[in-house]
């Protein structure tokens, strides 16, 4: 890692430390002088320094499309930036099937839904469906593990349900659409009913999708958040852990 | 020219058995309405508003009628008896149903005849109506003339129809020539049209014929502005289909996202359903002028193109045959296709070329809707214009004509301003640079692109011997499409099929499909 | 002119005031979610909201290329944003010769040169030569203008005898390469020679290029500064009114 | 094959036309010598560093013969000589003559058989070590592999060696295959060699000894690491052409920009001294198995695409000849040209496919280099990405051999790391997505792309004819190519050029053309 003399990780042009960054946003002023020297202040405000200006073209109906590159001062202490990870190093596909015949001595029960009226269905089925992603296999293909998946647009209550009736460990939900934050009231919807229910404790509770972070998830009170780009070994390895770790407290009231 | 050699005894012999499935249908779709052609019916004889719990009034007097066993003959039936009964047209007709102070059909019943002749006058109306707008369209677009193809199709789905507005306004002054309002998210799955202007909506706008008005409107000032006659769009996919078709055409929309299986796939709509619906609501699309666009670039979002390519090209000669079923002529028939091989496949540009060319050779008559890559594209927008880049030019080089543009931010949010100001500009950019190209590529004799072309269309015939045989309904229990299984009488919508009466009487068939008529 | 309540303008995404802005950047860290984080971290220092990095890839050589969008809050006034522009409204090609001929009773002798290492001809061509650029006329094809455009790489020195030996009214200086500052010396260097020899009130001096603006010709000690997109016809109704500005002075002094 | 259809018997005519250009300037050159050339043999010879002013010792070992007026003799004859009197190698000498302390013309002189052996021998062992270097490469590059052409060529220009070979390494990383320092502005107009390691230059990195050492170690260690061999390239064009083809022979550079006229029209660098110097270059870098590089896409920057593309052809033609004469196989001839067509044009994107056809037609062994669009970008880096696409699709479909990345931010700042990622990713990806459109796409017979690219060919041999006839110095003096006017005897240089006397020794020019020696 190279950092600057001082520690900080700023970002890099042609030379370490030259803070060279490119910017591009519409203004509601026709292209022309006074939308650039406006851009030019904007950036100014935000602290940037050394600004070029490089384009103001004409985005219709007196819109005005800035592109600019500017040197940002400011660096960051890497060391001190708080990486939130969901999972310890990942298992194999066969380790984790070892761990599960070992540590729960029975398959482990995973159901997951595309809730609320999220119709996308390709995330969750990457991480749950036979071919899986990116060659890492999906849960369906683990034989330890007892996978259904109900699709999309599935309600809250519809997944509860489900839950209860297949004894789940865990519960895996995909939420892809986030326009106007859709997503935030539907995924507390399902720990809300899971707690009503009285198997919060009992079930694992595992949200993702593209705009998913593991710090929003903790948030709305899931175990685990999954972001864009997860390989299903991962989310298997997190699950097989994690039912474990609960399976074994309520046996040993730890 | 870059038309590819396609073996034209294939090419028949996949008209043949696509036309075959659809007739195996047409019995299923004769003996059958829905609710929702119903109340399209009332949309076009001019039943609009709400009641006090802001429940649509076409809903209100279909639903007494379904409740009463009685819609099998059809709701103008009903309407046109009342008319002559009371001497009042369907529009008060309606408010006097929704202030129950009236039910249709505890009036006096006249003489059929009579009954018969007094739909017939007030469907006539209706047609006129349909006719003039269609008329204003040809004029419209024959003063302003229409930009070169492909046309430039762009989407705005801001939830608020005002703000929808401006930004169509900003993508017209850009160079687009086609609008396409985006739907809220789910309406598929309302079984009524919502009322009035909408500032509300998930990653689209409401499809309401207030919100039809207001973007017409508007369209028709850019249009005059820019010397160009501008199109507008709308999905009338859903439970609502023929009703959705009918407000577009009685507020000239002039696209319509029409597929006739598009719902019974994606949506898990009722596949009787969806069979009725379709053919009512392109029946309407066909009369109105209105280019229907069919939706087969959903099987390569959920399947990968290099194995799916055949099973769009299958489903477009399906959706042709439903298609030429309604009396829709083929120059407005925008069968659909996308851009989606997984461009780290050795050859990808080789794959689409092929495609491409493959569907405007098939298909030379009907307006081809040509959509964007979505699925491979990442949080990486420089790499998005790449693949945006290639797919434009595929699309000038093999003469395609309504072309969706991508979005470099398709993996990130709903188009911004920006977004669309340099999809539009790179668009226009690409195909004046690419102007005559579709005249002037040839592919080698033999070579690859050819051998890929012949495969799909090889492939696809197979796949519509299996339809044939197994019947489309069956094909789609096992599912054959998209390899998604869907059980006859699944999904959403099967209550609203209604079993016709022997006297159903519909008069807007009769006009709209002339003596062609079913 | 469309700005938020507040009357500041800010970037617009797809709604008034939404203050979307995309931004990309290397970060000398591998790329991974430390990189991921410190992105985030470093656009909050710049004061941004609703950070969305959504792509942290692999540029080689453990740099990370980083993708953002994320909210400006700060607004600009556009009013107090202080537009400097080098000219009046232009005048057109014949209102030029005319205002040339009626004025000054003489040809405009005006001379141009890209000075230092420049190397770069093709922008004051376009300002220059008969084609000129962009449909508008070089100042060569100007019948009242006596054009002596000098070419590449001329020493500042070079350009003064030209000018004192040609009796010019004005002085045409183009800069296109910009790397480590190399054109502000020598920009200025040429100020500096006009004064020595004493015809710096006699000629007026013009700077341009890509990344020239009106200000740093002022700051630099010139009358004027053009920058990327300049048609001729602007430099020349700026030059034909300064030119006769000056002579009109030192004829009555004032 | 999208080869082209092109008219044997009018490349022929080219050709000859060429060839009788170049030979018209033959007798110039066998007639001549240089300051340049001669310090060059100096390098050869092993003579390096700077004296104590700083100045390089072939400066100073040149420059005394020089005033003496002897340089005509040549310089390795008074090598040898003083070589037999002295007996130390001319490194010793060298320094001896920098302290003053040697003057090479006041050494009792030998027999001159015994000069000519004895400088015979001093040339042979620098001979056998270029040998040993071309081998060295061939080595390299068949046990690492090169990689699928193109080869993607990406430029480095901090200013800073050190900074440069972090760049490169990242750029390797990412999947070049060529790396080009660019020298600092104005290096042409140096008449000597930097020495050293260098951490300061405008817009590029000097060229030096040094710099080519350090760069070629750093990218041998990345080809084993990334497991195929990259090539170095630097620019020797200018006033110490020769002896920088010299130095990047000795520290194994691959590709050398080496055009036979550039430095007369876009340095006005004297057409005597150039004409000269680019023979002796070209025989070095020919013999030392470097690939150069012709410099024609600069007639690209000054004048209009589309009126110009035949002064590129016709100039390729003449690079060609020039290299020939030099002993340079066709397989090391890099002819250039570049993708600048206005894009606002329209079918630009035509005009560009016919150019690079009919080059790729024309010159079938040659590795032809194609270069990207740069005079019509803007401060928009999306439009910019559009551009560099269409090129990168045009170099694979068209089978050129060497690319060089096309950058978004050409018309902003000499790139940054980012800009080189997603130069090469975006060219790896279309590169890939297109990888065997050469085979597949054909032009119609007749159409406008053919036209086109006959039109260009017979103007080219037009200009030829005029060239032949007017020859190439009075040619250029009357502005034929780039519209840029050369006095035969104005620009820089001409006092470095020397009659060679009758006793003119060159061992060099018969070890490295051999039996084909002049
Ligand atoms: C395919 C697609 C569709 C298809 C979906 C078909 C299907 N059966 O899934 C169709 C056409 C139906 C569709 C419809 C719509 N879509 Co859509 N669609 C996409 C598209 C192009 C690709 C999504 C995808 O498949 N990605 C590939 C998968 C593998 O990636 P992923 O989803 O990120 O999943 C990975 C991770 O996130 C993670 N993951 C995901 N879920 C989960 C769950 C768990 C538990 C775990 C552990 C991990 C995990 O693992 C996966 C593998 O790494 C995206 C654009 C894009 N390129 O992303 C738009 C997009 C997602 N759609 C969008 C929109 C707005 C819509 C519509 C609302 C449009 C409309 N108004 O009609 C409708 C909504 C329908 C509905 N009711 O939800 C927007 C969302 C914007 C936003 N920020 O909210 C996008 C981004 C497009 C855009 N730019 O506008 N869409
Ligand atoms: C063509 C070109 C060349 C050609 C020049 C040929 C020639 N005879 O001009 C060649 C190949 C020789 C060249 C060489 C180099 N170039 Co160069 N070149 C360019 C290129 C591609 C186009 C410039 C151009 O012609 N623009 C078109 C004209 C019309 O626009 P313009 O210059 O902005 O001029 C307009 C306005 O600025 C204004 N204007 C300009 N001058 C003046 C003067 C006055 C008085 C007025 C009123 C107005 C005015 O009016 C014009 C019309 O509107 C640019 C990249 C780009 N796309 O911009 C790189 C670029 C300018 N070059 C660059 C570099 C680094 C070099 C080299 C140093 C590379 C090297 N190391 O060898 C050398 C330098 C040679 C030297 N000694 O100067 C960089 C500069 C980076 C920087 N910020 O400093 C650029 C930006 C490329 C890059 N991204 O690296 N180059
Ligand atoms: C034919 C068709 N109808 C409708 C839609 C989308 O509408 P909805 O999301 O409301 O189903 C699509 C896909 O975007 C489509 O292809
Ligand atoms: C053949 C050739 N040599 C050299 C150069 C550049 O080197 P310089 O700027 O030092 O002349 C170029 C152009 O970039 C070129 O095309």
């Amino acid at each position: 890692m190279k950092v600057a003399g001082d520690g900080l990780v700023r970002p890099y042009g042609d030379t370490l430390g030259d803070g060279r960054m490119q910017l591009s946003f519409a203004l509601p002023l026709p292209a022309g002088d006074q939308a650039r020297e406006v851009a030019r202040a904007l950036l100014q405000q935000l602290g940037l320094e050394d600004i070029q200006v490089v384009a103001t073209d004409d985005a219709g109906a007196s819109f005005a499309f800035i592109v600019a590159y500017a040197r940002c001062r400011q660096g960051v202490d890497p060391s001190r930036v708080r990486v939130v990870r969901a999972t310890a190093p990942d298992m194999t596909f066969e380790e984790v099937n070892a761990y599960i015949a070992r540590e729960l001595g029975r398959k482990m029960v995973v159901v997951g839904a595309a809730t609320g009226t999220d119709a996308h269905t390709v995330g969750l089925d990457a991480i749950m469906n036979m071919k899986g992603f990116a060659g890492s296999y999906g849960l369906e293909r683990y034989p330890e593990i007892d996978a259904h998946n109900l699709g999309s647009q599935v309600p809250n209550e519809t997944l509860v349900a489900h839950l209860v009736q297949l004894g789940a460990d865990a519960v895996l939900v995909s939420q892809v659409v986030t326009q106007k934050n859709v997503h935030l009231p539907n995924l507390t919807r399902l720990i809300e009913l899971l707690e009503a229910e009285g198997i919060r404790d009992r079930v694992v509770a595992v949200c993702g999708g593209p705009r998913i972070s593991h710090e929003l998830a903790l948030e709305l009170g899931y175990d685990a958040g999954f972001g864009a780009g997860t390989l299903p070994s991962q989310v298997a390895s997190f699950l097989a852990r994690e039912v474990v770790k609960r399976t074994q407290k309520t046996r040993t009231g730890r | 020219m870059a038309t590819i050699r396609v073996d034209p005894a294939l090419v028949e012999e996949a008209t043949g058995l696509a036309r075959q499935i659809v007739l195996d249908v047409k019995e299923h779709i004769d003996a059958h309405t829905t609710t929702s052609v119903e109340r399209a019916c009332c949309r076009l004889l001019d039943i609009d508003g709400v009641d006090d719990q802001g429940v649509p009034l076409p809903n209100v007097v279909v639903e007494s009628v379904a409740q009463a066993g009685r819609l099998g003959r059809g709701i103008t039936y009903w309407l046109a008896n009342a008319s002559l009964a009371t001497g009042e047209e369907p529009a008060q007709l309606a408010q006097e149903c929704a202030a129950g102070r009236l039910d249709l059909l505890r009036l006096p019943s006249h003489r059929p005849e009579e009954v018969l002749a007094a739909g017939r006058r007030m469907a006539a109306r209706a047609v006129e109506a349909l006719l003039a707008l269609r008329n204003q369209r040809e004029e419209l677009a024959a003063r302003l003339g229409s930009g070169p193809r492909p046309w430039l199709y762009v989407i705005v789905a801001t939830g608020n129809i005002h703000e929808d507005v401006l930004q169509a306004q900003a993508a017209v002054a850009q160079g687009a020539d086609i609008i396409a309002v985006i739907r809220s998210t789910g309406q598929s799955l309302l079984d009524y049209v919502p009322h009035g202007p909408t500032t509300e909506g998930f990653g689209g706008t409401y499809a309401t014929r207030a919100n039809f008005r207001i973007m017409r409107q508007a369209l028709d000032e850019c249009g005059e502005k820019h010397g160009r006659y501008i199109r507008l769009v709308n999905y009338c996919s859903g439970l609502c289909m023929p009703e959705i078709a009918a407000l577009g055409a009685l507020e000239r929309l002039d696209v319509m996202l029409n597929d006739a299986m598009y719902g019974i796939l994606f949506r898990d709509i009722n596949m009787k359903r969806t069979l009725v619906d379709q053919f009512f609501s392109r029946m309407i699309n066909g009369f109105a002028g209105t280019i229907i666009n069919t939706g087969e670039d959903n099987y390569l979002t959920t399947d990968d193109a290099v194995r799916a390519h055949h099973t769009v090209l299958a489903s477009q000669f399906i959706n042709l045959e439903f298609a030429r079923l309604s009396g829709i002529p083929d120059h407005q028939v925008g069968l659909g296709h996308a851009f989606q091989v997984d461009p780290a496949t050795e050859d990808a540009f080789l794959y689409e070329l092929a495609m491409a060319s493959l569907v405007r050779a098939v298909f030379p008559d009907c307006p081809i809707k040509f959509m964007p890559p979505t699925k491979y594209k990442t949080g990486d927008i420089f790499r998005a214009g790449v693949l945006d880049t290639l797919f434009n030019l595929v699309s000038v080089a093999t003469g395609q004509d309504i072309h969706l543009l991508g979005m470099a931010t398709e993996a990130i949010h709903t188009p911004y301003l920006q977004d669309r100001y340099l999809a539009i500009s790179q668009a226009r950019l690409v195909m004046n640079a690419g102007r005559h190209l579709f005249r002037e590529l040839e592919f080698a004799a033999g070579g690859a692109i050819e051998a890929r072309a012949r495969a799909v269309l090889e492939q696809a015939v197979q796949l519509l011997r299996e339809l044939a045989d197994l019947g489309l309904m069956a094909g789609l229990e096992q599912g054959l499409f998209a390899q998604v299984r869907r059980r006859r009488d699944g999904g959403k919508g099967l209550d609203g099929v209604v079993r016709r009466e022997d006297g159903y009487f519909n008069p807007f068939v009769e006009y709209m499909l002339g003596e062609r008529g079913v």
